[in-house]
């Protein structure tokens, strides 16, 4: 079944980015401005058509929806095909939607090569959606690869001063761990030719998990794939103790680099997991699940403490990422409804809160070219608009109730805590270390008198501009929304979360347990 | 005791042993000498060696006694031909670098 | 006997009174919260604009009246429900907006219960919140961001609504955060003050400490009871046999103690109170004694059963209670910031209510909790007048002899000492009657040791606040005047706006307590909140006693309003009375006493060095820590990383060696890798097949 | 008169003597012209060696593969190989040194590489190792043409790009240096 | 000889009237460069045709000595492109030396023959003669530019190595030949069955033979330990020579390897594999770790060529296990390596038109200021050598590593599955050089701002198609998968 009015829309989603990126390379690069909005048109059509997919979605059925199938490698049944469930659907409309605004938020800092950069930027958007649309296990692996390319070139060239240290770190990093995930799926699609006698469908998800809920892919073999699969998403996340490219990728990375980097190239890591690596290795999982677990906890409490003494903002930001996502890999190992919803939210919120602060951040390092907390001070009463959103989104990110932020971590951890309740202990104390980072910033950035730093820019340091209100507006709406009507995320992604969770069986919670 | 090495003219052992020796030092003089030219001198005993082997073999089965001469006779024209490329490098290289000692030629190293 | 019968609900036999049709009900309760998060949203967003047109009237009409109209129509929720008129009835009327957290066998409402005990708490918010909404209006005249002030007020009013109000421990955790954010936001509000902006921040992660365990205690229950209605998780909680239970009972009561702890400022974690009194005084009122400060009280309360079924769990609360009277009373003695003593007053009364709520006097504490509410709300304004009058001094020794100045203000507070004190017949007395003497009889009838403790305590600390009540009277507005003297002839009364209020609670703080405490033992109040706590009444007493007023209730009586004169009278001797003779030299020998009482006056002074602990625990050591992890990520972990990448390269740079550039090497290299190659083929074929 | 089947005290067959004795002169030469200092010494020890070399075709009865050997490399790589020497001469000389610095780990590798060779040889039991058989040119000249009439045409192709790019890389750049 | 035998071997003879028609042409009308292109074009596609319309009908030729099949066309063709793209960018770079055209045209088209006739050689000594024909021209192009001292020192090393190792391979012929009797490939396929069988002796002289051979023909596809002649050669040579080195003789070789072992050795694979693997394994990590600290993209390359040998090797050694698909992948490799290598080098080869430009990696800064489109042809093709999707590297690694994988998984053969695990990790590892040059042209400042040079109509053609290529052998590999799974197919029924 394809679109609505049988339009391929999913690839319409997927691709629109690409015809806009090819288009654009024919614009006259001396009219950065023209580029600038038709980039802009090109990811708000992309976001449009998104919509019209999510209105065209139904919740009830769990399936995938949309599917468009053609036959592409047949030799080793590797197929073109994509669609959409409750998940990928989240997402998609996630990525559409930042980097709709990440590029609006380009129009001001981007002043150099503008081209170049659009081009480069609605690129990176085909590669994210594909990754989310993708169901056949070869078409996921070139998406996924194909995300590297764009970003790479991004925080390289238009990044801060250590930025190629930062951009080669980040791909090779992401590179070591996905190629050895592409040696697991190859493994897999073979496993299952070998039993069938032929490639039909070997690349293809549905059909593999299916396959693996015989139990083929278990005992070591399944082991070591999901070894693979979970350095690969590991790195993505990032998880403990593979998180060390982040925070040099987000602090050299140009604002709507880190928004977009925060806001869905971590998520990929987290969709990983709950796409593929639970359904491929369901015994698998259950056999990692405890030191997986471990790890997000070490990840929560530990990105937040670290996160206390950052000096420079973006790098606060950028390990309060490792904390809050540490709380998605946390709920989707804990096999349970309320963790794996969670979980899926958490993500949703990260990308909207995460990606609103490193604007925000881009917003005051767009008039002092600084980024050290040392130096702000007092912008509340020099600019309060400014301060005022700050403020919102620094305690949307501690998890205020009735912003977006609460739900999913308190989901997470009730998750955690049906599974086993010293783990949901230990996680819950992040409340107070993420109260601590995020206030302390706060203060130092917005309380008090203005600093001698800031008084020496003067004019210079105005209140926000239209255009930064503008990128912020709709992500705080959607934090505001999310949080009072968690359900819009929770009812459209139950499906597939109680797909995934019978994939896995959601028989014998993580054994440190206490009370078990 | 020396009547042991009657009829060593009509061991095949003995012509391959002697190929084998005849290999050996034409390595040896690749290896060791600087000379362009000696080495080239040391890759005709190699190849002389196989020519050598080749005709053995041949000599001694009747099978392939006329082949073994063939194969010797285009072994023979291909080193001519290798030679002459060889000698037209070497005297190339000669008009730029004023040496004909190759363990001098070591501009691009590493 | 009832003193004002005319009182439509002053009758004995609780008749149903209700003013609109039940349908109406749903509607009305739901607005009570969402008037003042309107009234915000606006003032927050147009306040700015307005205050600059129109001036701040313009600013503080919306927010104000809001307030005014939620009073209103909350008197129209609370008389019913008081009187448990349909549709509230003995259980209360609950009622759902929307399913708020669809989360598969993880439902949660957005809905709100309203009964007795919230009806209560209703009264008290909405009464007090809109007496200093007027107030401020006077005491912020002269701030430039009143319309923030207001809007934070709002914003205030709607969380603790919320939160009195949720009828889901979720929506209750989400009012819970949001009065903390209120409570930051309005601490904060000097924001330029860095002594402000520490305060908010210290008393947010404070009460986060509180809100982990209340967190968890959440999910213990749901994890015991498998749903989020306040009301049928309790009921399961307590019927499922304690085998049954996947956390045992008194873990999740403690789990939610900790967060009353937090939020009620309880020891350990009372630092965050006298620091929040950097925020304007109307706030202090408002927030910091009289509403937000009792919601631990109101958790607990409302979760009777849970701590009546884990008796564990009821020592604990009533331990801690006890501890936290008596150590803030301590600390009271000696403070010379006005506020500040109030804060610490505050402190102790809390004590009070929970160690009520530990020995089964539920019904007393939340008594306790009301008249508190009104008299340290009036304490609290007053001490703001004065403030206002002395030009924002707040120290009491720069004060003095101001009671022919500012007269209502005196009154007024003198009336609030008098009431706190314990006096008869003002509110005080009763409401902190009924605690010690339930306490003892708890003790004298139930055999727990406990109810001794909490009484014997208790009345020290009775005396204790007494005396250091009239230490603060004596010190502002009698002896002789140390005011500074360029202020001293521009002193002048409060705005009415400032004092009508002040007038406003005195009358509570006479009457409540006649009104709701009589007849004594069986008391308006008691017959109110019945439905709520008789199921764990039932449980800790079995039958009901019978009240003795010439018996054990009579001596316990006179126990209580004894110590209450000493300590009043103490406090005339020592800090006089209208005028002023030598006894400054006997404070003098206290404070310059050397032995145990100099101890004592020093670790009064600073505050038992609490600060100091938590300065060297937290700041320090906990710096160090976070300084080290982060020594670690860069060094161990990022460097492990970047080591390999480094290995890999240098292996590449040794390896390059081996290209010597010369052909007899490369030939060498061959031949040898021809010998190797040879050999493996000869081993190959030499291997048996 | 004839001789004896077996040389008298020695025990051993005239052939064997002849093989010996060119053996002894091939390895002999090919000795020197590995180790001897002025090259032009190496080059005519080269051609003694070929010599020999062509002595034991004639004695493995490849009589037309000897006298080919002798044409052509006697009468033509040597040859070349001496002019290239003679161009390539500095006036000085060659350089002091003859062999490399690695000659004696060369010297080692090629000692095993004989030995193993040797051994090999030893140890395997070649196919039907019966007694030589001369050859006759007529049966050789039919089977070039018939079995290796693509081998024999390819060699001719391979002299012909050989002589095309040794005359492209020999000869001298018009204006061009030296 | 039939004229059946002719009409086989068409391509080859069509392929050798066309060097000598060049060099005809170039003694007519000395330094007429385009006349010359034109003939070599016209010529090539000829033979192309030729090639097409032998391999519609198989069979072998001379007595067996020759044999065209699917393998023998696929291979064919490859050469032609590649010699086809060599010569659309060499005449830019070769013109602004003063080298002649005509000759290298005529020299490379030897080299093609030979290396044609390897493709379609079924005989040892047919085999070495296409080796030797197709690279003594091999040789001379290396020394190509004479005047300078790199090139010929880069060509004498070539040759001197490569000749002693010719002998090796030689020597090792003249044993198995002298064992099996024959010179043919299904002869001594037969024989070696015999002897897999049991039915026959396994000798001790065999296994030195095999051991000769395989030195020598490691040497030709520069495996590690027998790789030393690669960088200097490379670097030495004229780029558009690199260029072709780079492929042509490596292709070549390989195709000899794939006759010598995958023919004839078929019986013996048990044998040889673990020799394979342990190249493999040596070759791809030697060449990435070397590759991460050069300096001159030229060197770099060939560095990186060998690592692509080592990953070629991969998929053969899975042959070897025993997967067809080993076979295959070798193949597609060599295909999608051969365009996306011939891109870059024919970029560097565009930028060093102008005189005196080095192959450093500071010619590369800043390059997309100065030739947009250049530098991002240049990333395409990096980006396809590291194996990002989707492009034909990435394809080709995909389809060598899943081999191995199979191999591994099938066989049990852990041997296989750790050489694909390493396989990755090299690739891993070579994603850092090579996007080193892209940090170069797009995240570095040119020194000194260079006027941006015309380049000729062939080089844009020539880059053309190797970018095309290079995309849709990525995307769309299904077409190429078909013929290269009928030339593996081939190769097996050959051996058996």
């Amino acid at each position: 079944m394809t679109g609505l009015a049988g339009l391929p829309l999913v690839s319409l989603v997927t691709f629109l980015p690409l015809v806009g990126a090819v288009i654009i390379a024919f614009l006259p690069s001396g009219r950065p401005q023209l580029v600038r909005y038709a980039a802009l048109g090109v990811a708000l059509l992309t976001c449009a058509v998104s919509i019209v997919l999510l209105v065209g979605f139904s919740a009830k059925d769990p399936a995938f929806q949309f599917v468009e199938r053609a036959d592409w490698i047949p030799m080793f049944g590797i197929q073109y095909k994509v669609g959409v469930d409750g998940l990928s659907m989240a997402l998609v409309v996630l990525t559409t939607t930042l980097t709709a605004i990440s590029i609006l938020a380009s129009f001001g800092p981007i002043q150099n090569r503008v081209k170049e950069y659009m081009i480069s930027f609605l690129i990176l958007e085909v590669g994210m959606t594909g990754v989310f649309v993708a169901m056949d296990l070869f078409l996921f692996y070139i998406f996924w690869e194909l995300v590297l390319v764009p970003m790479y070139l991004i925080i390289g060239i238009w990044g801060g001063k250590n930025r190629i240290y930062a951009t080669i770190k980040f791909v090779l990093y992401t590179l070591v761990g996905s190629l050895l995930m592409l040696v697991a799926i190859l493994a897999a699609a073979f496993t299952f030719q070998a039993s069938q006698g032929s490639w039909q469908n070997a690349f293809d998800v549905q059909t593999l998990a299916a396959y693996a809920q015989t139990g083929a892919f278990g005992g070591t073999f399944g082991f070591l794939a999901f070894g693979a699969f979970f350095l690969a998403f590991a790195i993505k996340v990032p998880m403990f103790p593979f998180h060390t490219w982040l925070p040099d990728a987000h602090v050299e990375a140009p604002t709507a680099g880190s928004v977009i980097l925060a806001g869905v190239l971590l998520k990929l890591g987290g969709y990983g997991f709950i796409r593929f690596a639970l359904p491929l290795f369901p015994e698998a999982a259950h056999t990692w699940a405890p030191a997986i677990i471990v790890l997000s906890l070490i990840g929560i409490i530990y990105g937040a403490i670290v996160a206390l003494v950052q000096p420079d903002l973006k790098k606060l930001v950028a390990y309060s990422s490792v904390s809050h996502m540490g709380f998605v890999t946390l709920g989707i190992f804990v096999f349970q409804q309320q963790g794996l919803q969670g979980a899926i939210l958490q993500m949703v919120n990260h990308g909207l809160i995460t990606g609103a602060l490193f604007l925000l951040v881009g917003v005051i390092y767009e008039r002092t070219h600084d980024r050290t907390i040392a130096k702000m001070g007092g912008l509340g009463s020099k600019t309060p608009v400014y301060a005022a959103a700050f403020g919102f989104f620094v305690f949307a990110s501690v998890g205020l109730p009735g912003l977006s932020g609460f739900v999913g971590e308190f989901l997470t951890l009730l998750g955690t805590f049906v599974a086993n309740p010293i783990a949901a202990t230990v996680a819950t104390f992040v409340m107070i270390f993420a109260a601590g980072y995020l206030l302390w910033m706060f203060q130092r950035v917005a309380f008090g008198e203005l600093s001698e730093f800031l008084r020496g820019l003067g004019d210079h340091l105005t209140d926000m501009k239209p255009i930064e209100a503008m990128t912020l507006v709709p992500l705080g709406a959607l934090v505001v929304i999310f949080g009072l009507f968690p359900g819009l995320i929770l009812d459209l992604v139950a499906g597939s979360v109680a797909a995934t969770l019978n994939a896995v069986q959601q028989t014998a919670p993580v054994a440190l347990g206490l009370w078990r | 005791m020396l009547s042991a090495l009657h009829g060593l003219s009509q061991s095949l052992d003995a012509y391959l042993v002697l190929a084998g020796v005849l290999f050996a030092i034409g390595s040896f003089g690749f290896l060791a000498r600087r000379n362009a030219i000696s080495m080239l001198m040391s890759i005709e005993l190699m190849l002389n060696a196989v020519n050598l082997s080749i005709i053995a073999f041949g000599a001694f089965s009747t099978s392939l006694n006329v082949d073994a001469s063939v194969i010797a006779l285009i072994v023979m024209a291909s080193a001519a031909a290798e030679a002459t490329v060889g000698l037209a490098i070497v005297i190339a290289i000669y008009r730029n670098r004023k040496t004909p000692l190759v363990d001098e030629y070591d501009a691009m190293r590493q | 006997m009832h003193l004002l019968p005319s009182l439509p609900f002053a009758v004995t036999e609780a008749t149903p009174i209700s003013f609109v049709d039940a349908s109406m009900y749903p509607l009305l309760i739901s607005l009570i919260p969402l008037l003042p998060i309107l009234g915000f949203a606006f003032t927050a967003l147009f306040g700015r604009r307005l205050m600059a047109r129109w001036g701040r009237g313009a600013a503080e009409i919306v927010p104000v009246g809001t307030v005014i109209v939620v009073w209103v129509i909350a008197l129209l929720v609370i008389v019913p429900a008081l009187t448990h008129a349909e549709p509230f009835g003995e259980h209360g009327f609950e009622t759902k907006l929307w399913t708020w957290i669809p989360a598969g066998s993880f439902q949660v409402d957005l809905g709100f219960h309203v009964d007795a005990l919230t009806a209560v708490l209703l009264l008290v918010v909405t009464t007090i919140g809109m007496l200093v909404h007027v107030y401020s209006i006077g005491y912020m005249a002269h701030d430039p961001g009143t319309w923030r002030f207001f809007a934070y007020l709002n914003l205030f009013m709607f969380s603790m609504l919320v939160l009195v109000l949720a009828s889901s421990w979720v929506l209750v955790f989400g009012g819970w955060e949001l009065v903390g954010l209120s409570s930051y936001s309005l601490i904060g509000f000097w924001y330029h003050k860095r002594s402000a902006a520490l305060a908010a921040k210290k008393a947010f992660i404070v009460n986060r400490v509180g809100d982990v365990g209340f967190a968890l205690g959440i999910m213990a229950i749901f994890v015991n009871t498998g749903t989020m209605n306040i009301q049928d998780s309790i009921a399961k909680l307590i019927e499922t046999p304690a085998a049954a239970l996947t956390i045992p009972l008194p873990v999740v009561a403690l789990l939610v103690f900790a967060g009353a702890m937090g939020k009620s400022a309880q020891f350990p974690l009372h630092v965050w109170l006298p620091d929040a009194m950097e925020g304007p005084t109307p706030v202090s009122a408002l927030i910091h004694a009289a509403t937000m400060v009792n919601a631990g009280v109101y958790l607990v309360a409302r979760a009777n059963p849970l701590f009546a079924h884990a008796q564990e769990a009821m020592v604990v609360v009533a331990a801690i209670g006890i501890f936290t009277a008596i150590f803030a009373a301590s600390i009271a003695f000696t403070q010379t910031d006005i506020k500040r003593v109030l804060a610490y007053s505050t402190l102790s009364q809390l004590g009070y209510m929970f160690a009520a709520l530990g020995v089964g006097a539920y019904a007393a504490a939340i008594f306790h909790l009301m008249t508190h509410g009104f008299f340290k709300g009036l304490l609290f304004l007053g001490s703001g007048s004065v403030i206002h009058a002395v030009h924002e001094e707040q120290d009491m020794n720069r004060m003095g002899a101001l009671w022919r100045k500012i007269p209502i203000t005196h009154w007024t507070m003198l009336v609030g000492t008098i009431a706190i004190a314990g006096i008869p017949p003002l509110a005080g007395f009763f409401s902190k009657d009924e605690i010690l003497g339930e306490a003892f009889k708890f003790a004298w009838f139930d055999g727990l040791a406990i109810g001794y403790v909490v009484w014997g305590v208790g009345l020290v600390v009775a005396m204790m606040t007494a005396f250091y009540m009239w230490r603060l009277m004596g010190k502002t507005f009698y002896g002789e005047s140390r005011v500074d003297p360029h202020v001293e002839p521009r002193i002048h009364e409060s705005p009415w706006q400032m004092t009508l209020p002040l007038v406003l609670l005195a009358i509570p703080s006479i009457a409540l307590g006649m009104v709701l405490g009589l007849p004594l033992g069986d008391s308006m109040l008691s017959r109110w909140l019945e439905p709520v706590f008789k199921e764990s009444e039932a449980f800790l007493y079995g039958e009901g006693r019978a009240y003795q007023l010439f018996g054990i209730d009579g001596y316990l009586i006179l126990a209580s309003v004894a110590v209450a004169t000493i300590g009043l009278v103490a406090g005339w001797m020592l800090f006089g009375f209208f005028r002023t003779r030598g006894r400054r030299s006997t404070v003098e020998a206290i404070t310059n006493a050397n032995g145990a009482t100099r101890f004592l006056y020093r670790a009064s002074l600073n505050k038992w060095w609490f600060d100091d602990l938590n300065d060297l625990l937290f700041i320090r050591i906990g710096g160090r820590v976070a300084a080290f992890l982060w020594w670690f990520d860069r060094t161990i972990v990022d460097g492990a990383v970047n080591g390999v990448g480094f290995v890999t390269r240098d292996a590449g740079g040794g390896l390059r060696r081996i290209q010597t550039g010369r052909v007899q090497n490369y030939a060498l290299g061959i031949a040898i890798g021809l010998l190797v190659m040879a050999g493996s083929f000869l081993l190959i074929v030499g291997q048996p097949r | 008169m004839t001789l004896p089947e077996t040389i008298p005290f020695l025990g051993f067959g005239w052939d064997d003597l002849l093989f010996m004795t060119l053996a002894g002169v091939m390895v002999g030469a090919a000795l020197l012209v590995v180790v001897m200092k002025d090259i032009i010494r190496c080059g005519l020890a080269m051609i003694v060696c070929f010599a020999a070399l062509a002595g034991l075709y004639v004695l493995a009865g490849a009589t037309v593969v000897a006298a080919a050997q002798v044409l052509v490399y006697i009468g033509a790589i040597s040859v070349l190989v001496l002019f290239a020497i003679m161009l390539t001469q500095t006036k000085s000389g060659p350089g002091s040194l003859v062999f490399q610095t690695q000659a004696f780990p060369a010297a080692i590798a090629a000692a095993i590489l004989a030995v193993l060779i040797a051994i090999v040889v030893a140890a395997t039991d070649w196919p039907e190792a019966a007694s030589r058989v001369p050859t006759s040119a007529v049966d050789l000249a039919k089977t070039l043409f018939s079995d290796y009439v693509l081998p024999f045409e390819v060699v001719s192709v391979l002299l012909l790009a050989a002589v095309v790019g040794g005359v492209f890389l020999a000869k001298r750049e018009r204006g061009g240096n030296d | 000889m039939t004229t059946s035998d002719l009409v086989l071997l068409a391509p080859f003879v069509v392929a050798i009237l066309l060097a000598a028609a060049i060099l005809v042409i170039d003694f007519i009308a000395p330094g007429r460069t385009v006349a010359a292109l034109v003939v070599t074009f016209v010529g090539l596609t000829l033979v192309g045709a030729m090639v097409v319309v032998t391999g519609q009908h198989p069979g072998t030729a001379f007595r067996g000595g020759y044999v065209v099949d699917e393998l023998t066309t696929f291979l064919d063709l490859l050469f032609l492109s590649i010699v086809a793209l060599t010569m659309a960018f060499a005449p830019d770079y070769l013109e602004g030396r003063g080298l002649p055209v005509a000759e290298f045209a005529a020299v490379l088209v030897f080299a093609m023959s030979g290396a044609m006739l390897i493709a379609g050689s079924a005989d040892l000594l047919v085999l070495f003669l296409g080796l030797e024909l197709m690279v003594l021209p091999g040789y001379m192009l290396a020394g190509y530019h004479k005047t300078d001292g790199y090139s010929t020192e880069g060509a004498i090393k070539y040759f001197l190595l490569g000749s002693f190792s010719s002998a090796i391979f030689l020597f090792g012929l003249s044993f198995v030949w002298g064992i099996t009797g024959t010179t043919s490939i299904a002869g001594v396929s037969a024989y070696l069955t015999q002897v897999v069988t049991g039915t026959g002796p396994l000798s001790p002289g065999l296994g030195l033979g095999l051991a000769f051979l395989m030195t020598g023909v490691a040497f030709k596809i520069a495996a590690v330990p027998f790789h030393y002649w690669t960088p200097d050669a490379y670097q030495g040579s004229p780029t558009p020579v690199t260029g072709y080195l780079s492929v042509g003789p490596k292709i070549g070789a390989f195709a000899l390897i794939i006759r010598l072992f995958g023919d004839t050795l078929g019986p013996l694979a048990a044998e040889w594999n673990i020799v394979i693997v342990v190249l493999a394994a040596l070759t791809m990590t030697l060449g990435n770790l070397v590759a991460l600290t050069q300096d001159n993209v030229k060197r770099m390359l060939a560095y990186s060529s060998i690592a692509h040998t080592g990953y070629m090797l991969v998929g053969f050694a899975a042959y070897g296990a025993g997967q067809i698909q080993g076979l295959e992948g070798l193949l597609y490799y060599g295909a999608a390596y051969t365009f996306m290598n011939l891109g870059a080098f024919a970029v560097i080869a565009a930028l060093q038109k102008r005189l005196g430009v080095t192959s450093n990696l500071s010619t590369f800064a800043g390059l997309i200021r100065r030739e947009p489109a250049l530098a991002i042809l240049m990333t395409l093709f990096l980006l396809s050598l590291t194996g990002i999707p989707p492009t034909a590297g990435f394809f080709g690694k995909f389809y060598v590593i899943l081999a191995a994988v199979q191999a591994g998984s099938v066989q049990h053969n852990g041997w296989l599955t750790g050489l694909a695990v390493l396989a990755v990790l090299n690739a891993a590892a070579a994603a850092f050089y090579y996007l080193r040059v892209v940090v170069y042209m797009f995240m570095r400042d040119p020194q000194g701002e260079l006027p941006s040079l015309q380049h000729g109509r062939l080089v844009w053609a020539g880059l053309a198609v190797a970018t095309v290529l290079t995309v849709a052998l990525g995307l769309f590999p299904g077409v190429l998968l078909g013929i290269v799974e009928h030339a593996a197919e081939a190769v097996t029924q050959l051996a058996g």
